[in-house]
């Protein structure tokens, strides 16, 4: 069973403008992924662009893999022409995911963006006292909303400018929450993905409230599997690979 | 079909190596490939005292190529052999490790370590573009160059040693003279093109370290003339590097003269390129009725 | 919007240049677009007398990028003052030629001969890698590079004296000093990396000159990276060439230090290339409320 | 009406195991080619491929322009993908192609392999007087032998296994057409495009027989319309131009 397998485009939905929803049936037996870990996709047969692309998986099913990803260069510009049936090189799982919350704890997940496909591999598996939060710039930027309605804990939604859900930002919304069930702040456990501005303002906000939690960060990656030490970033504990130790870091280890 | 070929008094069962930085210390590929099928493994730079490389972010991609500045983060030499060595000991392939220090003497106390622990071979690593302290004055200066080359090579006894050569000279084939008469057993070409990228959004560089060492298929057809040219200057075996991604291009280096084959920007892409490399080779020999990989080394015609 | 730069005593209307051999003599591209257009025209090198260049094949492809070994193919000094500088009189667009000799009286006489002819620039190609007894000799040796550049400074009066580098060295900044210290005007950067490929089926070189001289985006980084060097090194204007395919890769090279950029291989797979760079980098400075191009140049940000 | 235009891809149908029949429409006013002059086409929208490859074009009908081409590279294993609708940039027509036979001329058409498309569009405008030859090394390699039926001309279509047409080549059809009208030899003029060891025997031939024609030659290319130098041939006259002076070229100037 290699991490490394080709699998078949089952389909590429565009979601909205900028992302679309990408299934991909593994032609030969893969891993299962835990949550908030990822896969390096291919994106085209040329050596331009040259490098595999960093995906966290957004669903498992039985047979496939769903991906959430939003056009950003010319790599996932190729992606979009992604046909049904093309067969494509992945390699994955790779990371090491989000830990499981501890008996007790209030799992509260934020996925800012894209950063929500990362956040929905954990959330389908929290089964109670969990609150998700979903956050874009507007309407047509929101992602996955009728799937996050289906969970099971409890989901908020906003915009910045209001156009679906709430107004405001996925902060403000943290707060809230944070402020509601205040008696039982250190239990709540922060899971967030997602615009680094976002990553910092929460990481400022549970150092204030001396909540724990973790992040999964991005970084450029050339491998993917740990080979290259291309991905590192800044942990109190020296440089750490995101594609390796990471993408998901405790938040006060994470050096800004 | 015999793909063995023989760099100074190493046996290789086929000319495919790892290089030095694509290949972590071996362990990262094991899960993809046998590592017992390679002809050798060349591992990621060693230093005296661990490194821990520079900020991030480190690579960025070019066009049909990727730039790199890792800084050299490596664990240090005590590390490696309590740690890594032995893993890659269990294995049936041979153990190059590259080293690089700030002065002669760093470069003769890894190499006597090394040696007294019995590595495959040594790579000088003269060449490394990205840390201002490290190699890279050894590698663009001839007289020092010579001066490292023997100094260590006085220092070892039998242990294999390649001099990895920086590209950025108008002269390869003068530092390939100077590696062989200073005692070098084989030398190994190119290393990175220094080389920059900028993001025009926001006027900054796309490394942390400014500039950064170009990789990859956009780079070997300047190595491919590297390699021509230091082959025909020397005596001493030649190893090719610098964007091979499959078996073609690895024939196109050992027509060029190359004697092995380094694979390193191509395991990110597809961890199973080495061997998949040997595979093709094999095949191709098949198809041009050669039995000995031998006779295709500097083979290149002309006119 | 002021896209205007000045390289010496030259004001072009924007920084968009054609690059030497790319372009032919400015005619072949005129169905495609409005050479009045183009900050500059910089013609394919001229000789003393005609050249009739080297065998077939003289290109080939390779990952993001192209080989040639032209070998300074042209029709010399007398039909290009006859025949193809007139017609290149009629646009309000600079014309500056590229020249190659085997001496420095060759150069001399060149440049005496075009500036009597009022040709607004002259490039000094000291660095093309496809004949023996071309240029290449000056373009790797600093004495003789900078003996050139002041014999042929002193030899003209006032026609601005470009030098274009070559890229294969680990020390541009030194080149680029010298060719200021000698009295050229500017320094344009880089010409072609010296490179090569095999045809593996037939084990011959894929060029009839056997190695070729590498272009195309593949070779950006590295140019990136020396007009970057070059510029921090010298005062006068640095024209950055390699891999230039649309405005962002020339807003890159602007960023880095250059005050102009050429285009050279994009014109071949796009003729109006050079057209659509202009206007990018209008839609760009646009964008980003900047109202002078000079506001760009070397207005790279560090850490 | 610039040479450079953009250009839809109305079909690209699979002839053979090797072949494709690729039909473009200008999506700008596009200039009328000559028989023997050729296209530039971009074959991705990434740098690798770099370069344009060169085709000469097969068929000019009111709307379109059609091509024939192989798969050789990674150029034509592109084009092969080409999709209906999809948008790609031309350059042509370029090059100089065969000047018409003058009167009391019987031309003496040869097509070897995919030179078929660059001597169809010759083969189209001639009324009468007129023999073409089409051969392959097999059946499965013949390319437009149905359009070749619908010529005006006399058409022979041969292949070296015999599996289709006559057993043979088309230097050995030749020589049997030159021997069959011997009395006016002279008055015959070949045209042909094809393999290189085709075009040398039929260059022998002719200089034996002392019969002109014209080759259409062809050698890597950069830009197709005369800037780069790249595609030199070696002529009595010197080097000169594929892209612009050629493709064509008299037989006897031709320098092997
Ligand atoms: C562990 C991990 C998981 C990810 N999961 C998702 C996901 O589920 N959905 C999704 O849409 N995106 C995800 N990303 C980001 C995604 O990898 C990038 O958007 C993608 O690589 C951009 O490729 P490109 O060729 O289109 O962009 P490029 O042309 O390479 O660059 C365009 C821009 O994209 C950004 N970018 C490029 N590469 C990366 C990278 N490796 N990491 C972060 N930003 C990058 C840069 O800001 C750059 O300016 C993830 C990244 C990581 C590291
Ligand atoms: C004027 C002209 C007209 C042509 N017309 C046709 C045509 O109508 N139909 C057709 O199928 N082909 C035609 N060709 C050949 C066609 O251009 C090449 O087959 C194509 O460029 C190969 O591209 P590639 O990327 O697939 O091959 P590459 O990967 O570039 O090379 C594969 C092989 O193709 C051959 N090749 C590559 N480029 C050329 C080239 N420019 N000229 C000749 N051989 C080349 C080489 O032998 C090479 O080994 C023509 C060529 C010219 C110069
Ligand atoms: C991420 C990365 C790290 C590298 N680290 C080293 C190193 O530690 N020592 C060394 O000698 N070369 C190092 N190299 C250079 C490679 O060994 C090789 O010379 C170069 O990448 C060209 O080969 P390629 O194009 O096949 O990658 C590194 C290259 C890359 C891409
Ligand atoms: C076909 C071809 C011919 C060239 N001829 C010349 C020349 O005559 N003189 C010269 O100085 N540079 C010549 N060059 C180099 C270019 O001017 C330029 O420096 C180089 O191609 C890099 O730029 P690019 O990547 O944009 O093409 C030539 C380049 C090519 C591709
Ligand atoms: S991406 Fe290579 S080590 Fe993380
Ligand atoms: S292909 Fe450029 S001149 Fe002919």
């Amino acid at each position: 069973m290699s991490r490394y397998f080709r699998a078949k485009v089952v389909s590429n939905l565009p979601l909205n403008k900028k992302s679309n929803l990408l299934t991909l049936r593994p032609l030969e037996r893969a891993k299962n992924p835990e949550p908030g870990q990822f896969y390096m996709i291919e994106v085209g047969n040329s050596y331009d662009p040259l490098l595999k692309r960093p995906f966290s998986y957004f669903r498992k099913t039985s047979e496939d893999i769903q991906f959430l990803y939003a056009v950003r260069g010319k790599g996932t510009l190729l992606m979009k022409d992604f046909m049904e049936g093309e067969i494509i090189n992945i390699i994955g799982p790779l990371g090491t995911g989000y830990p499981k919350p501890s008996r007790g704890y209030i799992a509260v997940l934020i996925g800012g963006g894209t950063g929500i496909a990362s956040i929905f591999s954990l959330a389908e598996r929290l089964t109670k006292n969990a609150y998700i939060l979903h956050g874009a710039k507007c309407r047509e930027e929101l992602l996955a909303v009728n799937e996050l309605k289906s969970l099971k804990g409890e989901s908020f939604i906003c915009t910045d400018d209001g156009s679906f859900g709430e107004k405001g930002t996925t902060v403000e919304i943290l707060e809230e929450i944070l402020t509601q069930n205040s008696r039982l702040k250190t239990q709540n456990l922060i899971y967030a993905c997602g615009p680094r501005a976002m990553l910092e303002a929460v990481s400022k906000l549970a150092a204030d409230k001396g909540i724990k939690g973790y992040f999964s960060l991005v970084e450029y990656m050339a491998c993917g599997f740990g080979a290259c030490l291309g991905c590192a970033v800044k942990t109190v504990h020296g440089y750490k690979r995101v594609c390796k130790e990471g993408p998901v870091f405790p938040i006060e280890e994470i050096v800004w | 079909m015999d793909l063995t070929v023989h760099i100074g008094n190493l046996k290789l069962k086929n000319p495919v190596m790892t290089a030095s930085g694509t290949f972590g210390y071996g362990e990262e590929y094991s899960e993809f490939i046998n590592l017992n099928r390679l002809g050798a493994i060349v591992v990621k730079g060693i230093s005296l005292e661990p490194m821990e490389g520079n900020p991030p972010p480190r690579i960025c991609e070019t066009p049909c190529g990727m730039l790199n500045a890792i800084g050299l983060q490596n664990i240090g030499l005590k590390r490696f052999l309590g740690e890594k060595l032995p893993y890659l000991r269990k294995f049936n392939t041979k153990v190059i490790v590259n080293i690089l220090g700030n002065t002669i003497r760093d470069y003769i106390r890894l190499a006597q370590a090394l040696e007294d622990e019995r590595v495959d071979g040594i790579e000088l690593n003269v060449s490394c573009p990205n840390v201002k302290k490290g190699g890279i004055i050894f590698g663009t200066d001839k007289k020092m160059l010579g001066r490292l080359i023997s100094g260590v090579r006085k220092s070892i006894k039998k242990t294999l040693l390649i001099t990895k050569l920086f590209p950025n000279t108008s002269n390869i084939h003068e530092f390939a003279k100077i590696a062989e008469d200073s005692g070098s057993d084989a030398i190994s070409l190119i290393n990175t093109i220094p080389a920059m990228a900028i993001d025009i959004e926001i006027w900054r560089p796309k490394l942390a370290n400014i500039t950064g060492g170009l990789s990859g298929p956009a780079i070997r057809p300047v190595a491919v003339r590297m390699v021509w040219e230091a082959s025909r200057a020397v005596k001493i075996p030649v190893i090719g590097i610098g964007g091979t991604m499959n078996s073609d291009d690895a024939i196109e280096f050992m027509l060029a003269g190359a004697t092995a084959i380094q694979v390193g920007t191509a395991n990110f892409l597809n961890p199973k390129s080495t061997v998949e490399i040997i595979d093709g080779i094999e095949k191709y020999l098949k198809k041009k009725g050669i039995n000995n990989i031998v006779d295709i080394i500097g083979a290149l015609c002309y006119a």
